[in-house]
């Protein structure tokens, strides 16, 4: 068997991975259909991509990359550096629409040497610049087809696009001119399905094949008990957090945050809203990452001290606040918990629902809400701490000074320790509420053989996928 | 009285008399969570079971009865405060370009996809139980307006009217004295008929999210939550399905015993 | 004939150019950016000016409903801002969903209420009546979606004779196409023949006690031929008035069926576009409903002509 | 052996007994009168023949049709015998035909039901009849619907497709009620015609005690479900028997004696008015077009003088009340009532419309049944600036419900518990409570049996001796306004043809309108010598 049916919750938009932040985008084109110079493996480790190999001088400041020979985009053209110039350029450009354009801040230039060698020039040292080159939103595309890029993408990838049936599914077929190891699929048929019960239903009655994050948990032990399933269950980046909006009075006094952090029961809102599924942290940092520091017990579960806190703070009869919600089921079930849970020690946060596009304007760019429930889901994202105007508005000089020495450090161990000292940091300053990191539920039929556990990116590697003699 | 009506009525006063007691009594809180005792089938200490939260099913039913209730009689009320007076206006200007407005902007009203309108109500303004009723009361106004004016119209052409306009009264007035307690009949009716479709458009609208907020249940969301979850524990989706159809079921034997016991034709010859 | 045409045309018209103001203005309130809902939490404020630029969502509110207005007027509903393709195939192609599904749910509704609903008035007050009626009033109190998730449950999970949703494609044959519609079709249709088996019945009841009917019978018709002759034909009217009502109410009321069993329908598509602020999109879908509600029921009133010769015109 | 005879026909509907032992028997070619006051079971006796009775209803005796009994019957081989060997016509020619099929259909189906002769000859057969009705198939093709057709042509059409198979029995049950005096005649004669022609068995129901002396050969008067009197219509008209038939044809011809109208003194002038109705659409494509009701209508009514206006239905007898009462503008014209118009700067005048009132036809509809009976005659309050309140108005309330007849404390119920007859009654009292100098009465005692019209137009004579009145009286009933008006009008499609002193008009009419109208209104014979 050479084809396979996934289900994803979401449609991809379009399918330029380089111009909208839709991750469902990246879980249809990425690896498969477009390559970066690096990419991530499963494990989240970033291996050569495109890019065979890699020089940096001495300063950190020059990237000096070999592109493999034999590339083509699925229109046959070669892929060469002027390709590279050309993506990095565009992305960096005044009116590029990337969504991610902060990685490529850092930018100089870049220049070619030959065809298959590309210098990149950086203003200063970046640790995380191979890294950022991994990412869908640094993918290489060409000139040639850039113009239709959202409705046929064409790549260097192991499958070119086929069809897509708008609201219902997308086709890839395998390319046979791909540059490295054929797969053993031949086709592919990404299907959306955004409704929980649907999803389940179409797994049951094996619609699907694989259904990639399955979007609700409390199906996941009948597929468990069903010899026709496996239920694979891994890490994503993302953090979920109860953001506190810490320039608004009361979240402005730290005691008040001490306090609501104090007042949730993780392993109720875990066990709750994500059945079981879930890995509680105490900072905003994924756990399997080697960094971790363990500090959920900064922050455990007690409403008398909560409930102290409030009072030394002048809140003994507690207060009023607004809880948004944004659509994922880990938001709005969580938030029925979390809001119990303060309203034992006094707290009453009104449940305000919201669709993303509410959530975006007045909560992330108004800054219009007092508490919310959300998921950060880009890897290494514990710089957002030193952006005092970032949503949740948390302004520590103390922050952003280890955030700056941290991106200028490339020693493996130093940086461990720093991002050590910044965990801690923000978990002592009760920046925000720290949950759990969200679980990556992936169920499949039994057979299917090679796919994802973690997500380190929004990806669904087609490359690696088979199925079971 | 036939036997649609007490059904109806017996059906509908209790699902009132659980609204109504749950504002002093319900067996548990409502909002309490209680997840390690979470999706209970039904059992002694839990009648309806308990919810993927551990929430008593029993208590968050009565509640939500609550929240059906005011939701559709609110939105009823919106459509006939608003309605009435415009099908009696419209009526009592036949043909003139007054009636062709309402009329016309009746029509309008209703060519427009209610649940699209109500998912953008809800978009422009929020969720929330308020913005639900008015999605919903928006779509009762034509209604009301156009069985008043139907009725009236015809009111309008007996003999009695004609009676009361050789008297000099004008018809603000004979709309008011005469039209309108002739048509009450029809409107209850028509009102208990438009309160259960209220009641289930509440349930469509909290199903997809819409509708009154948490924690405050309703049977709608209690069936969208359930949803995942009718495969293992189906007492969740069958006890909320089971109250609105039982709701709707009841007032609509209600609408249509009362149709009865009230038919004109019926009343006199009782008389 | 020319002058009724043209008035029903203004009064279109003027219908219209009402309701495209209304959506419109109602749907520029709603607060959220499409810009920002594309680009997410890390975009810079200069790449949202850019897309902004791009989608056109700079220029003044006036000029853009001219413009939007103007385009309908010759065809082009516009670009979607989030999918990036033309409005009017997006349309199109889930058209391709919802006018079969509407169909084919009007169809089984009629083929069901028909019959029970003459059947039930043929027995007015007998046990077969009060069983039929007994059913509709259930048909009409059960939710739809809740009969939907029944009925995935039963036929999809268990019985396994249908899929769970989504939809085939027509390309892979009619019949499929049909199977794969055929779950939600008959969701949608209980509770339309519910109501439709009622007024069926009350119609022809009506029509039963009309004098015409004891002048069929004087002539010795039987009360089934006199019924079936005589009686289905005029109880028709307000039955086609509902029909009517009932395929607009289908064509955009059936997003939440089309969400349990995810089918790229038009309901889903407005469904999709409102959360993503895809204004153009739901604007124009919104229009294209309007549009085809009014539409509808200017057809409707030429079907009453049809089966009603006092209305037809005489020569 | 008679053709048809009903032995004791007893009948019960949900344990009500509707008639009672019921005798009756019809020979070939003879036309028998079924008569009595409504709701005494004309029809009922009818539609028992047919076996068409409404749900819940159980009949006792026998009917036999040629010998044989109908009651037994299996329903098949009743639907075998009706439209072949009974034929039966209704009141209503409105609503008797199906309004979607032609007339041609309509008229054929009668014929295939019975497989009488294939479709080509039924063909033939459906045009010869129609033509034998009086519509013949160039001017009236058998492709028209009935909406085309007048109400006096939807009748034709009816009976045509009763007599398409020349049924032995014909059964009409009160054919021509609902349609004006020429048309009735025409229908009546019709009918005749083919009784003697076919030598059909003609049962005819009807309450116009003139046309049933005009046409039958036996009568049959029936009462609360029985049957009173019978026998050959010259036999029973000279000499009746039971007092509830001589009540009843007393009734019919009542005359009434009404003072002598005072000196000439206009109190209502109207000259010149012209009212026209917009039509609407004919046609979903149609343009509408326009009706003129009342054309150039002059006339003028002196104080204490009862004027009468007949004219056949829809020639705008109404319209024109209207348009004195001020309740709808004329397009043109002029209405004064004591020199004031009516009509000023398009708003009704409220000085001079407290002057008016009117009764009209329907005692039930005219009255709100939700009110009281004080409330109901106390509305044209409305129009006083001091309505008079508390004790006094009881009083009036008391007085006026005296002068017609009812007891003071009546005051307190609501109108269906009243009967037809006292219902008028409390119309009358509506009308006079604010002592109008002018009452309208609008077909005032049409919808009345004839004992209670009887009784309204005594009520009405003596109130013309009390109060004064000054009315105009509009009836399409000839002989109730020889008796209640001084003067009368002859109106035509919305033209006053003839106007002039009652008697002589009515007996010596210079119009050829007015002599049509006065030949076909059936008349009674003088019975007042034979009455015992
Ligand atoms: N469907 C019915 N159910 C019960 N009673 C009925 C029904 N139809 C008629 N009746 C009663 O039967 C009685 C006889 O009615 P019928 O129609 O024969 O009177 P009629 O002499 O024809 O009167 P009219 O002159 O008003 O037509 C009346 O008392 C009436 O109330
Ligand atoms: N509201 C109206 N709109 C249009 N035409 C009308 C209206 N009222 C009456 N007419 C028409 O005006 C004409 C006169 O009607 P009107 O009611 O005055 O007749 P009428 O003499 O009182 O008849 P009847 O004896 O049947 O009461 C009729 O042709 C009628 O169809
Ligand atoms: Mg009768
Ligand atoms: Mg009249």
């Amino acid at each position: 068997k050479s084809d396979i049916t996934i289900a994803m919750q979401l449609e991809p938009p379009h399918l330029d991975p380089t111009s909208a932040a839709a991750q469902a985008i990246d879980s249809v084109v990425y690896t498969n259909i477009f390559e970066g110079l690096t990419r991530f493996m499963g494990d989240g480790s970033v291996v050569p991509g495109l890019a065979e190999s890699w020089e940096i001088s001495e300063d950190g400041t020059v990237y000096t990359f070999k592109l493999r020979e034999g590339v083509t985009f699925h229109d046959a053209t070669v892929m060469d550096a002027e390709d590279v110039k050309f993506s990095l350029d565009r992305a960096m450009a005044e009116d590029s629409a990337n969504a991610q354009k902060a990685l490529f801040a850092g930018i100089e230039s870049v220049e070619v040497v030959d065809p298959l060698t590309v210098k990149v020039t950086l203003s200063e040292p970046n640790g995380n610049f191979l890294f950022n080159m991994a990412w869908g939103d640094a993918v290489i595309v060409a000139p040639e087809s850039i113009d239709n890029i959202k409705t046929n993408p064409v790549g260097t990838g192991a499958f070119t696009f086929g069809d897509w049936v708008q609201g219902d599914s997308i086709t890839l077929n395998r390319y046979p001119s791909y540059w490295g190891d054929q797969p053993a699929l031949e086709t592919a048929t990404f299907k959306f399905i955004s409704d929980p019960t649907a999803a389940f239903a179409a797994m049951m009655a094996e619609d699907v094949d694989v259904f990639d994050n399955f979007p609700a948990p409390e199906n996941l032990p009948q597929f468990e008990a069903d010899p026709r399933f496996q239920v694979l269950v891994g890490s994503t980046e993302g953090e979920t957090i109860l953001s506190t909006n810490n320039k608004k009075p009361p979240f402005d006094d730290i005691r008040v945050r001490q306090a609501l952090a104090h007042a949730i029961d993780r392993q109720a809102v875990i066990d709750g809203a994500m059945f079981g599924y879930g890995t509680p942290i105490g900072t905003h940092f994924a756990p399997h990452n080697p960094a971790y520091v363990d500090l959920t017990g900064n922050s455990a579960h007690d409403p008398e001290e909560a409930a102290k806190l409030l009072a030394d703070a002048g809140y003994e009869e507690g207060f009023e606040t607004t809880l948004h919600l944004p659509p994922p089921s880990y938001a709005r079930r969580g938030g029925e918990i979390i809001a119990a849970q303060l309203a034992d020690v006094g707290i009453k946060a009104e449940i305000i629902n919201v669709e993303w596009a509410q959530w975006l304007e007045s909560v992330f760019k108004g800054k219009d809400y007092g508490l919310t429930i959300i998921s950060h889901t880009e890897p290494m994202d514990i710089g957002i701490y030193a952006r005092p105007d970032y949503y949740f508005q948390y302004d520590s000089l103390d922050a952003q000074t280890l955030m700056e020495t941290l991106n200028a450090t490339t020693d493996p161990d130093e940086r461990k320790k720093l991002l050590g000292d910044m965990q801690r940091l923000i978990a002592t300053d009760y920046v925000n509420g720290y949950l759990f990191q969200l679980a990556k539920l992936g169920v499949a039929k039994v057979g299917v053989q090679g796919l994802w556990e973690n997500a380190p990116t929004a990806a669904i590697d087609l490359t690696q996928i088979s199925w079971a003699e | 009285m036939s036997r649609n009506l007490i059904l109806g009525a017996v059906l509908s006063s209790l699902v009132l008399l659980a609204a109504l007691m749950s504002f002093v009594w319900t067996p548990y809180d409502y909002a309490a969570l209680d997840i390690p005792n979470k999706l209970q089938p039904p059992n002694a200490q839990h009648w309806f079971g308990t919810d993927h939260f551990g929430r008593d099913m029993f208590s968050m039913i009565m509640v939500g009865a609550r929240t059906s209730i005011a939701v559709a009689l609110v939105a009823v009320g919106i459509g006939m405060a608003l309605g009435v007076p415009l099908g009696l206006t419209a009526a009592a200007r036949k043909g003139s370009w007054l009636d062709e407005v309402i009329m016309r902007g009746n029509d309008l009203v209703f060519a427009f996809p209610s649940l699209v309108i109500a998912i953008l109500i809800t978009a422009v303004f929020g969720a929330g139980a308020i913005n639900a009723i008015i999605a919903i009361g928006i779509f009762n106004i034509p209604v009301f307006a156009r069985i008043t004016r139907g009725a009236a119209l015809s009111l309008w052409e007996r003999e009695f009217i004609l009676a009361a306009r050789v008297s000099g009264k004008g018809a603000a007035r004979i709309s008011a004295e005469h039209i309108l307690p002739n048509v009450a009949n029809l409107l209850i009716v028509q009102g208990t008929i438009q309160f259960s479709l209220g009641i289930l458009a509440e349930a469509g609208l909290s199903y997809v999210g819409l509708g009154a907020q948490p924690p405050t249940p309703s049977w709608g969301r209690m069936l969208a939550d359930a949803q995942t979850m009718v495969s293992f524990a189906p007492h969740l989706a069958l006890i909320p399905g089971l109250a609105i159809i039982v709701t709707v079921l009841g007032l609509n034997l209600l609408g249509d015993g009362l149709r009865d016991w009230l038919d004109p034709r019926i009343r006199v010859a009782r008389a | 004939m020319l002058r009724y045409a043209l008035k029903r045309l203004i009064s279109l018209f003027i219908s219209l150019v009402v309701a495209s103001v209304v959506i419109f203005a109602v749907i520029e309130v709603a607060p959220g950016d499409p810009a920002s809902f594309m680009l997410g939490v890390n975009a810079q404020e200069d790449t949202l000016a850019a897309l902004r630029a791009e989608l056109g969502l700079d220029g003044s509110k006036i000029q853009r409903y001219f413009n939007w207005v103007s385009g309908m007027l010759v065809g082009d509903f516009g670009t979607s801002y989030t999918y990036r393709t033309p409005v009017s195939q997006m349309i199109a192609d889930r058209m391709w969903v919802s006018l079969p599904l509407a169909l084919y749910a009007l169809t089984l509704s009629t083929l069901i209420a028909f019959p029970a609903g003459i059947y039930a008035a043929a027995r007015r007050g007998k046990p077969g009546d009060l069983t039929v009626m007994g059913a509709t009033q259930l048909g009409i109190a059960v939710p739809n979606f809740w009969f939907a998730m029944m009925l995935v449950l039963i036929f999809a999970i268990k019985l396994r004779w249908f899929s769970a949703g989504g939809f085939a494609g027509w390309d892979k044959g009619v019949w499929t196409g049909l199977h794969s519609l055929t779950l939600p079709a008959i969701a949608l249709a209980l509770p339309q023949a519910a109501i439709l088996a009622r007024v069926m019945r009350s119609s022809l009841l009506d029509i039963l006690g009309e004098d015409f009917m004891r002048t069929a019978r004087a002539k010795g018709l039987s009360r089934r031929q006199a019924l079936w002759r005589h009686g289905v034909r005029n109880a028709l009217i307000p039955v086609l008035t509902i029909i009517g009502l009932q395929f607009s109410f289908l064509l955009a009321g059936s997003i939440i069926i089309e969400q349990v069993f995810y089918l790229p329908g038009l309901g889903r598509l407005v469904f999709q576009a409102i959360s993503a602020r895809d204004l153009i999109v739901v604007e124009s879908v919104v229009m294209l409903l309007v549009f085809a509600v009014i539409t509808v029921n200017f057809l409707v009133d030429l079907a009453y002509a049809g089966v009603d010769p006092r209305l037809r015109g005489r020569s | 052996m008679s053709l048809l005879q009903i032995d004791n026909l007893s009948l019960t509907i949900h344990e009500t007994e509707i008639l009672k032992r019921i005798r009756l028997r019809i020979d070939a070619g003879q036309i028998v009168a079924v008569t009595g006051e409504s709701g005494s079971g004309k029809s009922m006796t009818a539609l028992a023949v047919m076996r068409l009775l409404p749900n819940g209803a159980k009949a006792d005796g026998a009917i036999l049709l040629d010998g044989r009994n109908l009651l037994p019957l299996m329903e098949s081989d009743m639907c075998a015998l009706r439209g072949a060997e009974i034929g039966m016509v209704f009141q209503e020619p409105m609503t008797a035909l199906n309004p979607v099929k032609t007339i041609g259909d309509q008229v054929i189906e009668t014929i295939l039901i019975h497989k009488a002769m294939p479709r080509a000859k039924a063909w033939a057969r459906a045009q010869e009849v129609l033509t034998r009705v009086g519509l013949p198939p160039d001017r009236f093709p058998l492709s028209r619907y009935p909406h085309e057709l007048s109400g006096g042509q939807r009748q034709r059409v009816v009976i045509a497709m009763a007599i398409a198979l020349r049924p032995k029995l014909l059964i009409a049950d009160e054919p021509t009620t609902a349609l004006d005096v020429t048309t009735q005649a025409q229908i009546l004669e019709l009918l005749k015609g083919l009784a003697r022609e076919y030598g059909m068995g003609l049962l005819m129901i009807t309450h116009d005690l003139a046309v049933v002396a005009d046409m039958a050969d036996q009568i049959v008067v029936m009462r609360q479900g029985e049957v009173v009197e019978r026998g050959a219509t010259t036999d029973l008209l000279n000499n009746m028997q039971h007092p509830y038939t001589r009540m009843l044809f007393q009734a019919s011809g009542h005359q009434v004696s009404l003072p002598d109208p005072p000196e000439p003194q206009p109190l209502l002038e109207v000259k010149n008015v012209i009212r026209d109705y917009r039509l609407p659409r004919k046609s979903l494509f149609g343009r509408s077009g326009h009706n003129r009701a009342v054309d150039e209508v002059s006339f003028t009514l002196n104080r204490g003088e009862r004027l009468g206006l007949v004219g056949e239905s829809g020639c705008g007898k109404s319209t024109l009340t209207k348009a004195i009462l001020g309740l709808e503008e004329t397009q043109s014209g002029d209405i004064r009532l004591d020199s004031q118009p009516v009509f000023s700067g398009h708003k009704p005048n409220p000085a001079v419309r407290r002057k008016m009132q009117v009764v009209f036809q329907d005692p039930y509809g005219s009255f709100n049944p939700r009110h009281r009976v004080a409330r109901l005659i106390t509305e044209p309050f409305h129009l006083l600036d001091t309505p008079p309140s508390g004790p006094e108005r009881q009083d009036r309330i008391a007085e006026m419900l005296t002068a017609v007849g009812l007891r003071p404390d009546d005051a307190g119920k609501f109108i269906h518990e009243f009967s037809g007859g006292q219902r008028q009654r409390i119309a009358i009292a509506r009308a006079l409570i604010i002592r109008p100098e002018l009452i309208l009465f609008d077909e005032a005692v049409s919808a009345l049996d004839v004992s209670v019209r009887a009784q309204i137009l005594d009520l009405l004579a003596e109130l013309c001796t009390t109060y004064n009145l000054t009315y105009l009286f509009i009836s399409h009933d000839l002989s109730v306004v020889r008796t209640i008006t001084d003067r009368v009008m002859v109106m035509q499609a919305g033209k006053i043809v003839e106007q002039g002193e009652t008697e002589q008009v009515f007996s010596d009419p210079q119009h050829p309108y007015t002599r049509t109208l006065i030949d076909a209104a059936p008349v009674l014979p003088d019975i007042g010598t034979s009455v015992a």
